[in-house]
Parts: C-alpha cells; structure tokens; sequence
C-alpha cells in the first residue's frame, strides 16, 4: 500500500512540474517517450521476472513493480486520457494489490511458508482467502468483468490515441505474461493438492479478512460503475489538461475517441451466463459423486503422496527456456547498464529507504507538505 | 518460515503408462518432472508377464509357436524363426529343411521386418501428434499384413515358422499381389518423406534429440538402428548370416547423428531395402516342398542340447538360448531381447535431462516392445 | 526453418484426393483371405473324436463334449472350442487326424451372451458352416506320421514254397519308431472287443520299455502273440492315423513286444489278489475264450481245468489259422504260461453228456466255449460230390498232419479269412487256387492285407459269383458251375444284395471245390437239458452281461456266443465270464457299481 | 430493439453457434480423416458424442472450484460470441457488441481461458496444471502478433469498434483488411493457429505427454459443456476473424462460408505438422510473426 503512495507523488510531481514543461516544449519526443518506453520495459521485464518466482511475496513484489510500469507509462503519454488511466490505473492497483497482499499474508501466516512448492490445494481450509485471491487476481489481470478491465481499456485507448502502436501491443503482451503468475499464484497456493501438514490449517484470522473485505467491496463497485472513480479523476484531469479523456455515453457505458465500454453490461451478461450454466450443469445429467483429493486418474498407477503430484516448482520452466536468450545472452548488456543507473538510483534512494514503514509515511506526510508548499508558491 | 524447498516438492511424479497414450505398449515408465525436465525414470515392467519361457517348459515343442509370437506382438516371426531354429539344430531337422522351405522363411523375415518398420517410422511422428503420416503408415503396413494373412492365415499371430519350415507354400500369385502393394507402398513413402524427413517441425523436434553417445554402445550391448544410427554397420544378417541372407544382396544401412531423426531414417532406409530383399527372394526362390516330414507332434523328443540362435530382428539382435534335455519338451529357453536393453537399461539412462514432450519420441525411436522385457 | 520444410509437408493433403484406406460400413464385412484362420468348422460326420485337437491345443480351449447322435465307430464325442481361449493357432486343424476339423474365413461375430462362445463345430448351427475357404490340412505339412513303418515280408515267390512264417517281425528300432506315431486317442481301445490298454503299452514300447509293454498288454489279453498275429485288429480300422493315412500297426507292435520273450513267465507277472484259492472251475473248449478264462482264473488262485478235443489247445486259432501266420512255437509258448499259471490240461479228450453232468457237480462253475465246428454246406445241388470238402476240416486235418490232396487246381468258395486260409495253404500244397466271391471285393469279409497277400502269391479272385452247381466231369475232376451277380441296393444304409444274372453259366473245371462259407455250433455233447436250456434253435447260446447262460453256473462265451468269429472277440467274451464266475463264486461283489470298468482283470 | 427480443435472438444465435461450431468440428474430423486416409466418422459425430457424455451414468467432481472450469469455458465462449456482430446491419445477429470494442473481446477471450484453469487446476491432477502452464506460455506468444494485427486494425480506422472495422471494408474483396494490411493479416492468422491449438500448436492437450491436459478430471455433463464451450469458442473466434479481416458478412450464409474458410487454414495446416514443444511454439510466435506484425503496424503509420 505504501509502495503506491510515489504514485500519487509523481503524479503530483509531474502534474505541477512536468506538464508546463513538457507539454510545451515542441517535438517532445524525447522525453515523453523516453518515460513511455521505461515505464512499458518495466511492465514487461518485471512482470516476466514475476512469473519465475518461486516466493509468492517476490512474485508480488515484481508484480508490483511492473504495474507501476503501466502507470508511469500512462502518465508519459501527457493526455487527459493517458492521465486518467494511470490515475484510475493506480487506485485500482492499489485495491487489488492490497488485496493480494493482505490475502497472501493470511496465508503465510497460517502456514509459515512462502515457497510455492510447499503449499497447495488450501482452498479447501481458507475458502475466503482463497475468494479474496481469485477477486485480486482477476482484477489485477484485467480481466472482464472485473475493475481492473476498465485500467486496461482505459491504458490502450489512451495509448492508441496518442498513436504509440508499438508500446500498446507491446503493453497487450505485457499485460498477457501478467496471466502465467497470477494463474500460478492462485493455484500453487490454493489449487490442486492439500498438503497433510496443511490438513488442519485455519482461516486466516478476521481483522485480515475484515480487511480484505474493505478492498473487496470497492473493486466490486468499481467493476459495475468505474464512472464512480473515473468521474473525480477526470475532474482532477481536467484541471491540467482542460479536456476531459472520457466521456460518458449512458450512465454505465464510457467512451473514448476509439472505442467505448459497459461494464455494467459486461457484468451483468457474465453472471447471467455463470448461473444459468450453473444451473444447467447442476440439473442436467448424472449427480456428480464427490471423490478423495488423490483419487485422480493416474495412468493407473496410484499417486505417491500429495507432494508428489503437485506441479509447483518452475511452472514456467518452458517459458524460461524460450526467454532464456532475453533473460541472459544477448541483451545482458542492455539490461546490466540498466541495473547500473537502477542501482545507482537505488543506492542513493536507500538512504531514504530504511525499510521501516513509518519512516515511509513520515516521507509522504513531508512530501505533501512540500508539494503544498509548492503549491502554494505559485 | 523454511526457505529452502525439499527435493520431494520440486518434482512431481508422473507415471507414463501402463495406461498411458504415451506408452509404446503395456509397460510403464515412472518418470519424476521438475518444471518440463525429467530428472529420474524407473520403468516398470510386468502389466503382461505371461512367463513365455515358463509356459515352454510345460509344452511340447510345436506348442510352444503360438506362445512365441506373443514375445513381440508386432513383429512376431523372428522368435517363431529363433526357436523353430534353435529346435532344428538340436534336432538335427535342420539338415532336411528343404531349400524352398528355408526361403519362404527368409521371406516371413523380411515382410516382417518391412511391416514393423512402416509401423515405427510412422510412431515417430505420432509420438509428436501428426496423425496423418502414422495412418497412412499404419495402412501401408495393412497391405503387409494382408499379405501375411493369406499367406499366413492370420494378421498379427503368424504362427507360421515351425521346425522344420514352414506350415504352408505361397499361395498363388502370391509375389504378383505382393509387388503391386510394393508400388504403392513406393507411391507414398514420398508423401511420408515429405512429412516426416523434410518437415521443419519434425526436424526441430527430432535433429539432436535423443542422442546415445557411441560409448554405450559395447557397454550396454546396443544393436539394431540405434547402432546403425551412429554409423556402426553392425546387422546380425550380415555379421552372423543365416537362412537364406547370405544368398541376398545386400547393404547394411548406416548414417550418422545418433538422434531421433537419425534412427527414422534408418528406419525409412529399411523399408526401402526390405522391399528391394523381397523382390530378390522371388526371383531367387526355388520350387519344392516347404516343409519337412515332421515327426509325430505328440511324442516326438529332441536329444540333451543347447545352442544360441540369433537374428537381427528391427528392434536389434534377438536371440534365443535353447536347451533340451531329451524329453518332449523344452527344458529351458532364454530370449535375449533387445527391447530389453533399450526399453529399460539404455532408456532409464536417457531420461535425466529429457524434455517432457520428448519422452514419447524417444521411446518409439529406441523401439520398445515391452512383451520382449518380460518373456 | 527452410522454405522447402516449412511447405513441403503440405503435401500431404494431396492424400485427402485420394482414395482411403479404409472401407466404409457399409461394404459388410471384409472377407477373411482364403486361408483365414476363423471360426473353426467341423465335419460332424468324418470326425471320429479322437481328440488330438484337444491334446495339441496349448489353450487346453478344446475339450472332447458327447454329442446326441454319434457315429458308430468313434468315441461318440466331439471337439468343443472355447473362444476365451482359443488362440487360432490352427493346430488343431493341422493335426486333425481325420481332417475333418477346419477354420472358416469367417472372423466376425458379435453376441451379447459370453457363453455363446463357446460351441460345437458342426454341431450347433452356426453361418460359417459351409464357409467354402479357411484354414484347412495340406499336404506337405503333417503333424502327424501317416506313413507306416514297413513290415519286412518274405517274398511272395519264396512264400508259396514254404511254411515259413510269412510276416518276419519289427526290429526294435522299427518298433519305437512305429510306436512314435501313436497320437495316443484311445479310439482303439474302445473298439478292441477286450479293451486292451493299447495307448498305454504303444507308450511302452516307444520308451523302450518292452516288459512294460507286455505286462500292460497281459492286463487283458492271455493270448496276445495270436492276437499279434492273427487279431482281426478292429483297433486299426477305428486307428485315427488310419483315416487319412495308414493305421498305425497296433498289431504288429504287439507282435513284437511277445516275440522279444522266449518264455512269458519270466516276464508277465500279474500282481492280483489271489482270492480264487479253494474254488474250482472247469473250462470245456480251450480256444481263445477258454484259455483267458483259465488264465486270469489261474492268477486269482483258482483251480482250473481245462477239457480240449484236440491234441492242443488253441481252438480255432490252433487249427483254423494256418502255420506261415501262427506258427507252432508262438502257441507254445502261451500255453506254457498258462501252465506255469497252475492250469491243468487236458487234452484229446471229448467231454460228454454224462461228463458234463459230473463236471457242473464238482465245480464251482463250468465254462463252455466249444466254439462252432459245423461247417455250413455249399446249399447248392453236387455238394455232397466226392471232392467237394470244408475249409474248416481241411484245415484242422492239415493242422493236426494228416496228408491232404487237393489235387492241381482248387476254386474255394466263400471270402471271409478261412477262404483265404483255405487258399493259400492249397497254394502251399501245390494247387491252382480260384476263389469264388458272391460279392465285391471291398465286401470281402477277409482282412484286406490277406487278400493283398493272397493275390501276390498268384492266388485269382472271381467275385460276383454264385454257385449254381458242382458237377462231376472228366478225369474225376469236378465242375464247378457259377452264374455272375449284379449287386443290387435294396435298403439305403445296408450293403448291397448280389441278385443272379439268369442265364449265364459259367463253367470251372477243378479238382477240388472248398467251401468255406460259414459254420455253426454243434451241441450233441450237452445234456438235453443243459441245451435246451442255453442254446437256441441254431445252436447259438445267448448269456447275460456276465457272460452267464441260463442254467446256473454254467458260463459261455466265443463263437458260440457272439456273431463276429473272431478271437479277441472270444477273449473278450472270457474276460466278461472272468468277472462274471468271480461275481458267481462270491469273491467279487456283485452290484455293477462296483467296478466302472468291467474289464479291469488285472489292475 | 427492447432487450428482451435482443436476448431472445441471441439466444436462438448462441444455439446455432453451437451447432454450427460442432457441425464443424465434424467435418474437420471427416476432412482431417480424410487426408490421414481414412474415411472418417460421420459430420454428426460431435452431436452423438456430445450426447453421449451429457447421459453418461457416472460422474465424478473434486472441489466446488471444479464445476466453474466447465461453466467459464462455456461462459467464455458464449459471452465472446455475445460480443461479436456476426452478420452487418441485422440488429439481431449483432447481439452485445455495442456494449463492448475489440478491446473488451480480446479479453473475454481470456475470460474462458483462465477460467477454466482455475476449475481443472482444482481437480488436484497433475496434467491440468502442467498443460495450463503450456496453453497459458503459448497463449502469451501468440498474443502478441494478434495484439500487432489488432493495433494494425485499430490504428488504420482510428476506433476499436468491430462496427467501424467491418463498416471501412466494405465495397468489394478489395477493400478487406486482409488484402490491404496483408502483413498485419499474416500475423493475426498465425496467431490464430496458436489460438485453435492444432498442431504445431497443440501443447495443451498433448496425449502423448500429459492426456488430456487440464481437463483430464473431467466426465459427464462437465465434459459435455466443455464440448460445446469449446464449440462456441471456436465459432466467436472465427467470426471475430472474420469480421476483421474478411470484410464481415452481409448474409448468414456468407458468414458460414467465410467462418469455414477461416477455421479451415488452421485445419490445413494443423493436418500436416507435428507439434512443437512449449518453448519452441513460445520462440516461434515471437519469431517472425511478431516481425510480421511490426511490418503491418509500420505499413499503417507510413499510410
């Protein structure tokens, strides 16, 4: 949740600073784009180094990072449009992402691991965590019908109409590998086999799932009505750019210069669509018998033990094998002179970072200060 | 909080087989996956155990034929040769096995060859999941088999080398029949070359896969195509002739690669020969009687003897140690199989390492055929 | 990825213009080649149930079932095939001995009931029938050894000079090989009148195994080396092998089991009960039957004696069967046996009324087994012609040495195995011999190697032809006159009748005319009472399955009992009077539950 | 249109989708029969199959996540066929498509996929979630040339709106998107060969490595949905094709030729090629495909 907060001071930052600057100077190319380009390079190489974790608050943490990608790259695009996505982008990613966060928490604090390997099939002890996950991971993919969808709509028409082709299909990429980890977050943890240590595990405690619930709720609504978030947002766009990004066509459906969007339709065909099938699958054909966990088709052999028929350990190993030549060889270079300037900022940023959470808040609280300030002296 | 994750979690287990589309034939390989590598594989055998050298013992001599083409299902008729001649050498039949008889044998020998071999190559490509080129193979291979079944009287159990011979003549027109499924075995092999040998997908899959390094080869007793595949002309047809190869003319089909590719080839090159050592047998065999006056089936009795008999069958060497002891039946047989070696010794080496998607391939190119394990 | 291996695989579609592979459903069945092995198919009425597909098959999937209409001749059973285990190896259709058994090219069958797959071919209906193609026998490969082991014969020119003994005999060699092709299916031993445990001593001598051989031959048998001489071997005519090919020689092996001992009674020793002790038997007749009921009576300790007519014991088989087929010494040699046994013999001595009375007072039973000594006449005008003589007299008194004339030409008249008898010892004195045949050939009743036999040594067969009359001619010669018969087939299923042509007369100028058409029994010996008693008008005696007749005590078998006049029919009939005086005599029980096998005398 | 007589009609679509999409799968399995040198089984095989698992006796389920595997897949396939107009100016055949751009539709695809992940992954078999790690891998690769051709497609009429893509191709073959961004169309055909998972590009379900993949667990009724989701699928994606860069279609029976056509090329190919291996489809889709769409993305910004 803290890791959020730079957002909204860059924002500010860039708002206050930035815009007049660049926004003005003609043939800004260079510089907007430099950022465009950075920020999708983050979204894609975090997102891909993401999916070969095999920590889940690692896998988290990249994942974050590579959202914020998304964000910075929005923000580069210096339209109303681009700004409202990355606004919209960041409210939500910290919703979901928070989400997860807490959620996984739950989890390790349940089960004292955080190794993919070493949980499984916990669906079956932590149902609601496992809800809170599957609510944080659809959003955070961007799939319909849920708030994250609208980030990501809002993302590629803002950057198809800025005209940047390249960086939205290259951002449709980015944001598909997003599926291999969150896929392999849900399951490795929840999914597929219980682990007998784990067979008297609880539900994480309530104050987490109280919490939990908090994010929930606002994801939801702004999954039937992103108008709710989009509307203030496009208020505060509005006031740098003058011209809305958004407009609205009827009370749900949003649209912009390329396309358009209702996601209170959208919502109410999927669940439509989920019962009725439900319903059919239910009525129709032979009761279903309940079977043990093991009691799997086995080529007709008897599976080991849970352990043993959990597919956990390097999920993506095939993925990495084909990125292999991205991930080392060939532009080890490019990417060690990024890791240097990376590093260079960081070490002088690690001064800041003291990794004690109130001394983070103590940050934002004097950086408001100073924006006010700033403010104020205009 | 553990950090470090055991062994026991980084893999899964996998069972390939028995039941398992994987699998060629009803033996299991359980294999341990970490990401898409197998790091371990233990087959198992015993899904058919039927005992064949067991039920030999307890059956007199011309019984002991319908168990034997059981050893290997597709390709039945070397064992029914290897202990028609280990019986005639202890017998001493071998000496009134008439010339025509001995032909008609050598000519089993090689359509069986040539039907096992179509069957394989095809196996190659449909362990990757390219239906067409396994059906037409596999049709291609009918039209052996229907040969066989006239000739024979069944498709898959021959049954038809005994001591002695063999139990009946060419049918008539047999060769004419014979020569028009050649040609359009021959009009399509073209069609399989395209689709096997010149397919990029198959060669990516395929070139470099699978390879058994030369130095297995005298430490694990490797024979057959994965011996040829390296270029080691090593054929039991040509090193220890018998019946009627040393009268054919012949090459021993080598290339190089040791890979999976390499071993279709020498599988693809096989069928080509096999058809051409058909064609020679009808030119060359003579008239006669097929068989020789056998010895009432009931009480006959072969001396205390023992020899070994081999021959090349598409696997590898097949060999069969026989020993009599005088009495009317068998009084011990020991198949020396070649899927053995390869289906567990030199495949239990090969899967460390292996891809996954590649164990399937692999099995077909070491040709397993898991009766020949558990005799 | 080159361009030529990325397109060239396209050119498999060219094989979706092509013609499949595969037929459609609704081209039926695709039809089994010509030599499929299929369903099987068996012809009910060739096969003779032997079995031997059930002994090859490894599936054990064949089992030998009753059937409800079986043919005489065979065991009454048929092969039934379980498809659960058959393996259509088709073995059984290479071994089938009589080659009734096939596979039909028929391979498709679908039924929801498992039970259904298991039948009898031929037996229960099923489609494939009459299927024309299938596996079926070919010549060239044989399980089985059709081919007999030859039995060294002297020359037939060499033969007529001589009284040698025409058959020399198997070598050892010759024996085990001919024993090896035995397929061990018991048909024989059904048809043996005396149900000689023939596989089982067939299995001796292949293991070399003689004394073996001869004391299993023994259980049954107290006169096989006339048996393996002379036995009208009904054994070999249901021989399995013998369908399609030559029988195996049942007789011959006998042969050479007793010839290989010069005294039996070092050898045969019958381990049974001695339960007879203190019972006493008389036995009237020493033929065949009489001699096994002394025998096997003997070994269970009874006292038995023997009253024969003639000078030797042997019956029939003494002074009907002529020397170059039972010589002296083999006759001796079992007669010793019985001896040994502790049998007492009398011989040349004619039991009479009055002795027969005191014979059924002092015994604890009496068997009768005379024989038939009345030849039948010629039953045409001119038989009682000076000239015109009995087979059956002629060769008695040849046997016993009286000198006999048969002058340089002979016509015997009848076809059974005294005809030929009758013949060739004529030849062997120096005759011409013609015989004369009512019917064909293959209705001769002699036994077709005689015949064979016969011939080569120069002796001519007139068949279809009917005495008409024997007239005197010149010279003292006489005239034998006959007329040729058309054979006529009045009933189905019965042999054809000879009907005289009339109007043809042929004329046959010989010295002497044998008959030898029959004979029958002859009972001025008995008591009237005991006569009446068992015998009917024709002189037959009828008797129960103990082979007891209708007065107590009295037991009866050989030709005076049974139709067939041959002797291991009599033995057969002594083997049944054997258990049947045991029973009588109280030292067996005698419910018929007890003994499963009647004929279980020694074992 | 009142809402009511809309859904009505797409009901009646969704039902014809399915049929249709199984009449095609039939007779790719006649054709594909055919080339293999057989005669194959009757069209109508997929309906008896499908009936066939809908009456079967015995079924079996693990967890409550296992039922929504089925239900997404279907959900998924009919929710994208909602999303695509299928003939031009029939209100009727248009269904929800105004409720939703490209946009939206490249993700619903998604929608099925991942939903069905997360079902089968539940049965706790091994197979299901080495095959999602494949079929999620592959899917990845082959979006990118697709989301290239789209760029292309959306760049070239400036909207995201199916209508407007349909609406700028009419006036002859000429006009159709495949012949005037061939380049951006080749990307987006092979990346449709990825997406109907024919080899080389059928990883997934690979039987001779991991049968069936992610639904091996899965019988009955749960199979039989799976059957026509799959079905459905399949239809949305090839009218969605279609609609692309075939110009759409002006009559029901124009869309059934076009859609055949379509669905057809990654029969042509699937029929003749083995299947690649995880990261070798991965590396191909990023291989020349993707410079494939770059060049069409490029054709667009010189125009």
């Amino acid at each position: 949740m803290i890791s959020k907060l730079p957002i909204f001071g860059l924002a500010a930052v860039v708002a206050r600073i930035a815009v007049p600057t660049l926004a003005t100077a003609a043939g800004s190319l260079s510089a907007a784009h430099l950022l465009g380009w950075l920020g999708g390079l983050t979204a894609f190489g975090m997102t891909l180094l993401a999916v070969f974790q095999e920590d889940m608050k690692k896998l988290l943490a990249y994942s974050s990072v590579g959202q914020v990608g998304y964000v910075v790259l929005a923000m580069a695009l210096m339209t109303p449009l681009g700004w409202t996505a990355a606004l919209y982008y960041a409210v939500n990613h910290f919703l979901f992402k928070g989400l997860l966060f807490l959620a996984v928490a739950g989890v390790i604090y349940r089960t004292g691991v955080r190794t993919f390997a070493d949980v499984g099939g916990l669906i079956r002890r932590m149902p609601a965590s496992f809800i809170a996950v599957l609510i944080g991971i659809i959003a955070l993919a961007g799939v319909p019908p849920l708030s994250g969808f609208a980030g990501k709509w809002l993302l590629y028409e803002a950057l198809m109409d800025k005209g940047w082709l390249f960086l939205t299909a290259f951002m449709m990429f980015a944001s598909v590998i997003a599926f291999l980890y969150c896929f392999r977050l849900i399951h490795s943890i929840f999914l597929g086999q219980l682990k007998d240590e784990h067979r008297q595990v609880r539900e994480a405690p309530w104050p987490l799932l109280l919490a939990e619930l908090l994010m929930i709720v606002p994801i939801l609504v702004l999954s039937v009505r992103p108008r709710v978030l989009v509307e203030p947002l496009q208020h505060l766009v509005t006031g740098v750019f003058g011209v809305p990004g958004v407009r609205f066509a009827s009370a749900t459906t949003m649209t912009t210069s390329f396309g358009y969007f209702n996601a209170a339709a959208m919502m109410a065909m999927v669940v439509v669509l989920v019962v009725v099938l439900l319903v059919i699958l239910v009525t129709a054909g032979a009761k279903p018998t309940k079977v043990n966990q093991l009691d799997i088709v086995y080529s007709g052999e008897l599976p080991p033990s849970p352990e043993e028929v959990q597919y956990a350990w390097a999920f993506y190993r095939p993925y990495e094998k084909a990125f292999a030549p991205l991930l080392k060889a060939r532009v080890t270079a490019f990417w060690n002179g990024v890791v240097d300037v990376v590093e260079g900022i960081a070490d002088a940023g690690r001064r800041f970072y003291t990794g004690n959470a109130q001394t983070y808040v103590l940050y934002s609280v004097l950086f408001i200060l100073v924006l006010a300030a700033f403010g104020l002296a205009r | 909080m553990t950090t470090e994750t055991s062994e026991l979690r980084r893999r899964v287990q996998l069972w390939f087989g028995p039941q398992h589309p994987g699998i060629t034939g009803n033996m299991s390989v359980q294999a341990w996956l970490e990401g898409d590598t197998l790091t371990a594989g233990v087959t198992h055998v015993g899904y058919l155990h039927r005992g064949f050298e067991k039920l030999m013992e307890r059956r007199r001599f011309i019984q002991s034929f319908p168990i034997v083409c059981r050893i290997c299902v597709p390709e039945p008729d070397t064992n029914e040769y290897l202990l028609a001649a280990g019986l005639d050498e202890l017998s001493g039949l071998a000496a009134e096995v008439p010339q025509r008889g001995r032909w008609i044998r050598t000519l089993v020998l090689e359509m069986s060859r040539l039907q096992m071999n179509l069957m394989t190559l095809g196996g190659h490509i449909g362990a990757m999941a390219m239906g067409a080129a396994p059906n037409w193979l596999i049709a291609l291979r009918d039209l052996v088999l229907d040969r066989f079944e006239e000739l024979t009287g069944g498709r898959i159990y021959h049954m038809f080398i005994t001591y002695g011979g063999v139990r009946r003549d060419l049918p008539e027109g047999f060769a004419e029949r014979m020569e028009a499924n050649f040609r359009t075995i021959e009009e399509k092999l073209p069609l399989v070359d395209n689709v096997i040998f010149d397919s990029s997908v198959f060669r990516k899959r395929a070139i470099g896969v699978g390879v058994v390094p030369e130095e297995w080869v005298d430490e694990m007793s490797l024979s057959g195509p994965i011996v040829r595949a390296m270029g080691i002309p090593r054929d039991v047809r040509k090193d220890f002739p018998y019946e009627k190869y040393p009268e054919l003319d012949f090459e021993v089909v080598t290339t190089t690669g040791s890979d999976i590719y390499a071993r279709a080839w020498i599988r693809r090159q096989e069928i080509a020969q096999s058809m051409d050592l058909i064609r020679q047998i009808f030119r060359k065999m003579p008239e006669g009687p097929y068989c020789a006056k056998l010895p009432n089936m009931l009480t006959w009795t072969i001396p205390p003897g023992q020899t070994y008999v081999r021959a090349e069958a598409t696997r590898g060497e097949m060999g069969y140690y026989v020993v009599t002891d005088g009495s009317d039946k068998i009084r011990r047989v020991h198949v020396r199989a070649p899927s053995y070696v390869h289906g567990v010794a030199l495949l239990e080496r090969m899967i460390p390492g292996t891809n996954i998607a590649d164990l399937a391939p692999l099995m077909v190119s070491l040709q397993v055929c898991p009766p020949e394990m558990e005799r | 990825m080159s361009v030529k291996h990325t397109l060239a695989p396209f050119s498999a579609w060219l094989q979706a213009f092509s013609k499949p592979f595969t037929l459609p459903d609704r081209h039926g069945y695709r039809e089994g080649a010509d030599r499929y092995r299929g369903w099987h198919i068996n012809d009910t009425k060739t096969c003779i149930g032997c079995g031997s597909c059930a002994e090859i098959c490894q599936n054990v999937a064949i089992d030998m079932v009753p059937v409800d209409d079986p043919v005489t001749g065979d065991s009454g059973l048929r092969p039934r095939v379980d498809y659960g285990r058959c393996c259509w190896c088709a073995l059984c259709v290479d071994v089938c001995p009589s080659g009734s058994l096939g596979m039909s090219n028929e391979y498709i069958w679908v039924e929801a009931d498992a039970d259904a797959f298991r039948y009898i071919p031929g037996v229960d209906p099923k489609p494939w029938d009459s299927a024309e193609k299938g596996w079926r026998q070919e010549e060239g490969f044989d399980l089985v050894d059709h081919q007999r082991v030859p039995m060294p014969m002297l020359d037939p020119a060499e033969r007529t000079r001589t009284w040698a003994e025409v058959v020399v005999g198997y070598s050892r060699e010759e024996a085990r090989r001919e024993a090896s092709r035995c397929v061990e299916c018991g048909l024989c031993v059904a048809a043996c009148p005396a149900h000689m445990h023939i596989p089982d001593y067939i299995a001796a001598i292949r293991d070399g195994d003689d004394i073996a051989a001869l004391n299993i031959i023994y259980d049954n048998n107290a006169m096989p080396e006339m048996c393996g001489k002379v036995c009208t071997r009904r054994c070999e005519g249901v021989c399995s092998i013998g369908v399609q090919g030559e029988p195996l020689a049942i007789r011959w092996l006998k042969r050479y089991v007793t010839e290989q001992f010069d005294d039996l009674s070092d050898v045969v020793h019958a381990e049974v009960e001695r339960v007879g002790e203190g019972k006493k038997i008389a036995i009237v007749g020493g033929g065949p039957s009489g001699v096994t009921v002394a025998y096997y009576l003997a070994i269970r300790g009874f006292d038995v004696t023997i009253y024969e007519a003639l000078p030797q014991l042997g019956g029939a088989t003494f002074f009907g069967i002529p020397k170059y087929r039972f010589p002296m010494p083999s006759l001796e040699k079992q007669v010793k046996l019985l001896t040994d046994s502790g049998v007492t013999i009398v011989t040349n001595h004619r039991v009479e009324k009055d002795e027969m009375r005191q014979l059924l007072r002092d015994h604890d039973a009496v068997f009768i087994g005379t024989g038939l000594m009345k030849p039948y006449g010629l039953r045409a005008p001119g038989e009682d012609l000076p000239g015109v003589m009995y087979a059956l007299d002629m060769l008695r008194d040849h046997h016993i040495g009286k000198t006999i004339d048969v002058g340089k030409k002979v016509v015997v008249v009848g076809g059974g195995n005294v005809a030929i008898d009758a013949s060739r010892v004529s030849l062997r004195l120096g005759a011409e011999v013609t015989i004369a045949y009512r019917r064909r050939k293959v209705d001769m009743p002699a036994d077709e190697e005689e015949i064979e036999d016969a011939e080569a040594e120069g002796i001519k067969i007139v068949t279809q032809a009917i005495p008409l009359r024997v007239e005197q001619a010149d010279g003292g010669r006489l005239d034998f006159i006959w007329g040729p018969a058309e054979m006529i087939q009045e009933e189905e299923g019965r042999r054809p009748r000879p009907k005289l042509i009339e109007g043809v007369e042929n004329h046959m100028i010989v010295d002497r005319v044998i008959v030898a058409i029959g004979q029958g029994a002859e009972h001025s010996w008995m008591p009237e009472e005991i006569a009446e008693k068992i015998a009917d008008k024709r002189g037959w005696i009828t008797v129960d399955e103990n082979g007891m007749t209708a007065y107590d005590g009295i037991f009866a078998g050989g030709d005076l009992v049974n139709s067939t006049a041959d002797a291991i029919s009599a033995i057969a009939d002594g083997l049944r009077a054997v258990v049947g005086i045991q029973k009588y005599v109280g030292v067996l029980p005698a419910s018929e539950d007890e003994g499963d096998e009647p004929v279980a005398i020694a074992t | 249109m009142p809402l009511g007589v809309k859904i009505a009609w797409s009901l009646v679509g969704v039902l014809v989708a399915i049929a249709y999409g199984l009449v095609i799968a039939g007779i790719i399995r006649k054709v594909m029969a055919r080339i293999q040198g057989r005669i194959g089984p009757p069209v109508w095989q997929q309906f008896i199959d499908l009936g066939k698992v809908i009456f079967q006796r015995t079924a079996t389920r693990h967890g409550w996540m296992f039922y929504l595997a089925p239900i997404f897949r279907a959900g998924g396939g009919i929710g994208l066929y909602l999303l695509v107009p299928v003939v031009i100016g029939v209100p009727a055949l248009s269904n929800f498509s105004f409720d939703g751009d490209l946009l939206l539709v490249m993700y619903f695809i998604f929608f099925g996929s991942l939903g069905m992940a997360l079902g089968a992954a539940d049965s706790g078999h091994p197979h299901s979630p080495i095959g999602i790690s494949r079929g999620l891998s592959q899917m990845t690769a082959y979006e990118l040339p697709f989301a290239l051709a789209m760029v292309a497609m959306a760049a070239e009429v400036h909207s995201f709106s199916i209508h407007d893509i349909i609406m700028v191709q009419q006036g002859g073959i000429l006009h159709w998107n495949i012949l005037t961004n061939p380049l951006a169309a080749i990307a987006a055909f092979i990346a449709f060969l990825g997406m109907n998972m024919y080899a080389p590009f059928n990883i997934v379900g690979a039987p001779q490595e991991i049968p069936v993949g992610p639904p091996t667990e899965y019988n009955s009724v749960f199979l039989s949905l799976m059957m026509s989701g799959r079905a459905i699928l399949a239809v949305a994606k090839i009218v969605l094709y279609m609609d692309l860069f075939l110009g759409g279609a002006h009559s029901i029976l124009e869309a059934f030729v076009k859609t055949f056509i379509i669905y057809f090329w990654s029969v042509f190919v699937g029929a003749v090629f083995p299947r690649f291996r995880t990261e070798q489809a991965v590396r191909f889709f990023l291989g020349w495909p993707t410079v494939a769409g770059i060049a069409g993305v490029l054709l667009v910004l010189i125009r």
